[in-house]
């Protein structure tokens, strides 16, 4: 499927509904002007009618920027597909404005290309600040230097036709409009504004209908825009959401009852969806006083019980360390939810990176081997805590879910799950125990064991976080220590067994293999079907399981000729000053590759701050296998 | 959780009858003349006389000479991270009512490492007896200073005397918003501390029992003068205070009637030098406590969920 | 060197003193008998007289062990050999207890060996406790049966003669025997305990050397025992100490004036000696209510003047992680010293690992490069904090030194230094800031920038942990987290460039190349030796620096038919059940250097919290060379 | 330290003149009626009145809103980690009395993850000026209950009202020991907000300042209503106590006298709901100072430094 496509844009071009296969709209604005509601409207109006959809919210730094900033453009892509939608796309194909400042701030994000039509709020061209009409219009010459199709349109005029304040109500005139270019069921629009205004009255549902009317009228009249994104075959029943609510949902999913937690963004939000609603699936939150608390008291209760949940990002998993490494020496199922940020230290606290694997695997001091998993789509990000839950108690091990900004914050609809009995876990275990067993019963084979729960009559031990014997007795024979380290390593060794090597996308062999993992499969795999199609010889393999790491890689790697993999975090680029193949660092995946394949698995990294989008991926493919050749 | 209703839970559901040995676990190996010996007694005294059922208890503790403990309790136990028994004890009550918590720590695992636990524990406010074993000195890691230790004391940290004076672990506690239960005794008097933990152990949310207690290892000196000194301890009595058996009581020369209900007055008797005061500095049995919170919704049947979860979807349904 | 050797034994066998290459001496007792004074007088006169000395002590698990117990062995082991002695070797040769019971301490330790000479305190075959009585001639028959050379002594009745109650003395007795033994100086031997008993009135001291004499002839008497270990050629001014001492010393000698710590066992000590006397060196000491506060106040303190330094073991570690990632981050000098200790969580507290070294380096989230070295001896503990001072300042970073409770409690001779003005840190620069200089004014090249210290007059900036431009300004653009991550990972190139590739014990090329870290230097080299004269084709090369890793590795590599890392730390036995080469987890350094080098590094490694001895090397060597072909 | 001795340093060592706005750096991009400003304003004023040296003068914060705060002082600042200021800021003093040391801190940087640092920071007492910035609330990450948050309050980890009662900041101060400075003001009187910082930038000591601050965004309501009641407020006032101009003083409805040396008094005072007591609680000029200890051996010239070292390494001479 190709990524862009030029389309007729002003007024002065004639044109009919053009079919295209998918299109990257925004809206942008002062934060508080109600672009985000417009912008998922739209997204759910387009899924209902059976399209893909990818929407992303685009949120200012501050809590409250000044209006007409540049810093403060706020709003919301969405990007509608004939097929599946799996990323935010590249530039967008059509932006409405609500002003031209904030396009600034986009415009430094590179989320424009020539090309891009936006359709432009007019009003300022005739405000009585002059300054103002004098940047509106240094704007708009800039625009089309920059090849832009700008079309300015009377929002305000047009608004006030209905309302007395646009600033509430023109984000719906602005729904309007985008249903009529997009041809989107007006009906169905109308269904999803009374679902939004739900709590409101019926006046204030019906102003916004007439202003979404209006919209519609008015681009029918004036706009020649019009384009058909046909949709797939029916997708059933589905849900959307973005990738923290999903990890939730699937939190309940999973019948845990417990969430402790210390809010850091991006990783909040979960917890905020998991406050409203798991009491009434009988769990209960808690925020503690901080990281360290929030984990210890999640490993009490599963201590105690059914396995907690804990949620964070990268500095809150750095003060999560030493009690990660106590569960793994004491064997406490737990999950570990990391919704990584850029880094280090506080780093880029909005932005998304794939920085957290190394230090997920190796930040506990000694060996504290434990299960690490990465989804890599929203639906995943529900299904992987029901998984992560069962792993941690089959294996006795915390589970570590990576997920990361983009995906916390990425809306895509999925098939609705079917809830499922065996996915709750059961209530925990209060028989006796039978009394020759020991709490730390290793089996040889794999180092597993079954653990008391207290309320076990026969069942009593003391966990500690000292080297242990099978009975937790503190070890001074040097061997218990061995043995008990060797138990602990084996289960990972087990949970390998019941792993498949990965699929591929695409051929088994070739030129080159991009490998990925979590958030960016949608792009890789995008840009590697556009790659294929023109001709290329490329393949992906996109990576679930981190620790214990996917059978088979060798195997797979020896079939191509260069393997390379794709990561949003950091690695010298050879070439810089004083960067050599030798002195080089490389990406964190790539890193581990190396490691256990000994391949001269090469990476295509950086640490901007935002998704690695499909262009860039398919540059990079180009790069290797045209330009190198 | 398995349909049991909280208050219920409480109740030992056991008609076997427990003996002393049915509490113990091995030798303690904590050094001759060490306070904690006493005190481990105490608390399994404690035990037989509620006749708690071993699997129904949970001795949490952090690290150190004193976080030893639960080893040598028969019960379950949980023996964690240095400064970290809040937390983890806070976890295993949230969703068990059903379960006793008990919490042991040391000077430095609770003031020191363990400050913002211990204040934020004591809070919450949940259903749980905590002992603080205070030696005024670290001595699993071999004599450095604690927070409690006296000022000018000499360590290994501090050869030429600690610097800072001494934390007050009850005025402390007595700071913290929603504290409900702070008492003090001294490892030296057995009946006292019997009668402190017990009384710690009967109130309804967090009882913090801070108890003197001897290193004679590591501060040999400092206690020895005060055990043979009978003007060493001053008795805080009164009849909502700790009960003691009145030859107990007689044995003391220096006594004084606190109302446990006047925290003002309470926190001044914090303040006392010289002598050190044991007994109950103050009580409300009416804080709000967030293990009741925890234990609201616990045992909700697999269908009730599954709607729950199900309603949830449907917001997201397009 | 040869490692053990038998010799005469018993008062049987008869001999006049034999001439061997090298020594190893137990004395094993109740704790609080003094076997560790006498054990470190003995070391102290070998060292005086030109002989190479390694001595450790065995300390109990418990403070205050029971008597007569197994668990409660205490005393000393003292190496002394003809050259330097670089570690604590493999079995005793003899050995001196005071009782029977604990030496099935040492027993379980694996410490003695068929031959091994034990000279035994005979006062308990007397006991009037019969149980006593047992238990010593089932000792005694026990140890006969396994080969020991028994030899019992009435140290008790022969003490008495000089003292009332030999529990004090008994062991100034004993070293009077060691030194008749081994040909000790006596004159020396009296100073050396002129010097323990200083602070003693001339009484204590004169009963004490009278003990000294009357344990010498007595043995000169009754002892064919007679053993010569010619000295080095003079070694010159020495010191002898142990690790962390030499760790606290070395901070003195680098200029540091702020040691902010916490305490954790093994490290602890290092911080003890600074406290008796940093502030004679104008200088202090901060115990921190945790680790978290420690190494925030010697960051805080650093910013604000000169480098400071934090020491701590594992579990500490795991608690700076977030800070060491700011310090990355905001490029503060700051020394972090890790004696590391048995893991994972509080493992093994007062036992040897090396298993933070993946830890330090990928700890924090993010891409936190940072300086990370290991000395291997106990006199690079003293050096490396110079050296980790310097490298602090010149590359504004974080510097952090792997040392482990082997070298902690080691004692050893080396050369006294001569104490450099140059090492220590000069005052901090207070001069006016150029004015059109920024706080991280990187150089393209290399990354290196100059820090402004509050004080100085323009210099004044906001450090921030967040992603910032070379204003500390916090970033919004992109780029800029990607130029920043560049210049600091570019620092570590810059250090590679000063680094020469290392030196190779043996040939340059061979059939098997052991790789090492930190506190195994000398028994990899010694068991390397004894191969080589034995004539197989091994070689060792010992890495400080771990990141960046040292150059040239690669074409070191190449020349040898095999790779294998020796560390104490954990590692998969392939064979074991479930691992194979594919599922098996490697030893710390031997991951890396596969990433690093692609070249298939194999490892031997364990977790029995003891060091490793040349014995343990030299079998794997023979089992690699012989065995396998 | 360079030769200077450490009472000389705290002079400041210029003879220029400097205005406010060589206080000032950049807009501070806090949302517009955020409390913190008017804060900021005042402590820009006190820099000029004492006309202290941008350059020997450092703000350290943690994370937060509030924390942003040293971004706009044009003097050094470190904006560190989430909780953390405390031990940065007395790593800063301890080796340099020449400097000013102010800490910025919010109720969740402060009274959560802060709690350790914040109450050995106090016990420490070492010359430092401390604005705890409380709105309640956590902003910078969009509405969490804060530990300072009243009972009830609907947050976004809260939805249904928070379940504790507030952790109350100067009460818990109070049970410090060795603490020797609380006050306690209101972003919306910035005469009585200013006085105060000045009071607590002259105590020889820890001087812990607990502003009640607005945030007009996620707790609108919260104090509108105060600021809009003239009995919201009431004035702790004494001639040992801050000193107002008498029509600022005049402008109080309640108006209580309270002797800063009383710190049972202080502590009774803390208590007092329905309206909040603004003044200074408790203050004590002769409480030992962990600064001045770390200042003592400053500036050895590096000939004794290696003598030192020289008699050090002679003890393990062999
Ligand atoms: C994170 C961490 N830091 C430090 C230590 C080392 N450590 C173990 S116990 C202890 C303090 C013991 O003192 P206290 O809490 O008073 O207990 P006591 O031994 O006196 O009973 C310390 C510092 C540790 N185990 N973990
Ligand atoms: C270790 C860590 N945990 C969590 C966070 C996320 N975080 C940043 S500020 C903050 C709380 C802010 O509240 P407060 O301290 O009251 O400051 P305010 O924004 O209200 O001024 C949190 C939880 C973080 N940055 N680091
Ligand atoms: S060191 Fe002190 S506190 Fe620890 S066991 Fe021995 S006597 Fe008890
Ligand atoms: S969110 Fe609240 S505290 Fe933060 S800047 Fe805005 S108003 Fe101020
Ligand atoms: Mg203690
Ligand atoms: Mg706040």
């Amino acid at each position: 499927m190709s990524i862009t496509q030029s389309i007729p844009a002003s007024k002065k071009i004639r044109s009919s509904a053009s079919t295209i296969s998918q299109h990257i709209v925004e809206i942008v604005s002062d934060s508080g002007e109600g672009a985000q509601k417009a912008g998922q409207s739209f997204g759910s109006v387009s899924a209902k009618m059976g399209n893909g959809v990818w929407t992303v919210e685009i949120i200012p730094a501050e809590i409250q920027p000044p209006a007409r900033s540049r810093a403060g453009a706020s709003g919301i892509r969405i990007r509608v597909g004939s097929e599946k939608v799996t990323n935010m796309g590249d530039h967008a194909n059509l932006v409405v404005a609500l002003n031209e400042q904030v396009l600034y701030g986009r415009i430094a994000q590179n989320a424009y290309a020539e090309g891009t039509i936006i359709l432009l709020e007019n009003k300022w061209a005739s405000s009585d600040i002059e300054s103002i009409r004098k940047e509106y219009a240094m704007a708009l010459a800039d625009f089309n230097a920059r090849g832009f199709k700008v079309v300015e349109i009377p929002m305000e005029t047009e608004c006030l036709k209905f309302v007395p304040d646009p600033r509430k109500g023109k984000n719906m005139w602005v729904l309007g409009m985008l249903c009529r270019i997009y041809n989107r069921d007006l009906t169905k629009a109308e269904e999803q504004i009374r679902y939004t205004f739900k709590k409101k009255s019926e006046k204030i549902f019906e102003s916004n209908v007439n202003l979404l009317k209006g919209g519609y009228n008015w681009a029918k009249e004036n706009l020649e825009l019009n384009f058909e994104i046909p949709p797939l075959q029916d997708a059933g029943e589905l849900v959307v959401m973005n990738g923290n609510e999903a990890i939730a949902l699937g939190t309940l999913a999973a019948g845990i009852e417990v969430c402790a937690m210390y809010p850091i963004t991006p990783a909040t939000s979960a917890s905020h969806k998991l406050a409203e609603c798991i009491e009434n699936a009988g769990g209960i939150i808690h925020q503690a006083e901080d990281e360290i608390a929030a984990i210890g008291f999640a490993i009490g209760s599963s201590y105690a019980g059914k396995t907690a949940i804990t949620i964070t990002s990268g500095p809150g998993m750095a003060l999560k360390t030493e009690f990660i490494g106590l569960a793994v020496m004491a064997e406490v199922p737990l999950v570990i939810v990391d919704v990584q940020r850029g880094g280090p230290s506080t780093g880029l606290p909005t932005k998304v990176e794939q920085g957290d694997l190394l230090a997920s695997l190796y930040g506990a001091a000694g060996d504290a081997p434990k299960i690490i998993i990465a989804p890599a789509t929203i639906e995943e990000c529900f299904q992987f805590v029901i998984l992560a839950r069962k792993l941690a108690e089959a294996f006795r091990t915390p589970v570590i879910i990576l997920t990361d900004a983009n995906l916390a914050t990425g809306v895509s609809p999925f098939p609705r799950p079917k809830i499922n009995a065996d996915w709750l876990a059961p209530p925990i275990d209060q028989s006796r125990w039978k009394e020759n067993i020991s709490p730390y019963n290793w089996d040889p084979e794999t180092g597993l064991s079954q653990r008391p729960i207290p309320g076990q009559k026969d069942g009593m031990y003391t966990l500690t976080g000292l080297a242990h014997d099978h009975n937790s007795k503190v070890a001074y024979d040097p061997e218990i220590n061995q043995k008990a380290s060797e138990a602990r390593s084996r289960k990972l060794a087990a949970v390998l067994q019941t792993l498949k090597p990965p699929k591929i996308n695409g051929d088994e062999s070739g030129d080159l293999l991009v490998v990925g993992w979590g958030s960016t499969k949608g792009a890789i795999e995008e840009a590697v079907d556009t790659a294929r199609n023109s001709g290329l010889k490329v393949s992906s393999l996109h990576l679930r399981f981190l620790s214990p790491m996917e059978p088979g890689l060798e195997e797979i790697f020896k079939k191509f000729k260069k393997i390379k993999t794709v990561e949003i975090n950091y690695s010298d680029k050879v070439g810089d000053p004083l960067i050599t193949q030798k002195s080089r660092r490389y990406a964190q995946l790539a890193w581990l590759l190396r490691a256990h394949t000994l391949v001269d698995v090469d990476c295509y990294s950086n640490v901007f701050g935002q998704p690695i989008n499909p262009g860039k991926v398919l540059n990079m493919i180009k790069e290797e296998l045209i330009n190198k050749n | 959780m398995f349909g049991l209703k909280p208050d219920l839970c409480s109740i030992p559901l056991t008609d076997e009858y427990y003996s002393l040995e049915d509490y113990e676990d091995g030798i303690a190996r904590w050094c001759p003349g060490c306070g904690d010996h006493s005190i481990l007694t105490s608390v399994q005294k404690l035990c037989r006389e509620k006749q708690l059922a071993p699997e129904k208890t949970v001795f949490v503790s952090g690290i150190g000479c004193s976080s030893r403990f639960p080893h040598y309790m028969n019960t379950y136990g949980f023996h964690g991270l240095h400064g970290r028994a809040f937390p983890v004890a806070s976890g295993v009550k949230f969703r068990r009512p059903d379960l006793d918590v008990f919490v042991v720590t040391g000077d430095g695992d609770c003031c020191s490492i363990g400050t913002a636990h211990w204040i934020h524990a004591i809070r919450y406010n949940m259903k749980m007896t905590v002992l603080l074993l205070d030696n005024s000195i670290y001595g699993l890691t071999k004599k450095q200073t604690s927070p409690t230790s006296a000022r000018g004391t000499k360590s290994n940290t501090h050869p030429q005397g600690s610097i800072l004076p001494p934390i007050n672990p009850i005025q402390t506690t007595l700071g913290v918003s929603n504290v409900s239960f702070v008492a003090q005794t001294a490892d030296w008097n057995p009946a006292h501390v019997y009668e402190t933990i017990k009384a710690a152990y009967e109130h309804p949310g967090f009882s913090f029992v801070r108890v003197v207690q001897r290193c004679p290892v590591y501060m040999r000196d400092l206690y020895d003068a005060a055990v043979s000194d009978p003007t060493a301890l001053t008795l805080l009595t009164h009849e909502k205070g700790i009960k003691l058996h009145e030859n107990v009581e007689r044995s003391f020369k220096n006594i004084i009637q606190h109302d446990p209900s006047d925290i003002n007055k309470g926190r001044e008797y914090a303040e006392m030098s010289g002598s050190i005061p044991i007994g109950l500095f103050y009580q409300n049995k009416n804080a709000p406590r967030y293990d009741e919170y925890g234990a609201f919704n616990i045992g909700m049947p697999v269908e009730d969920k599954i709607s729950a979860i199900n309603s949830e979807l449907d917001k997201y349904a397009v």
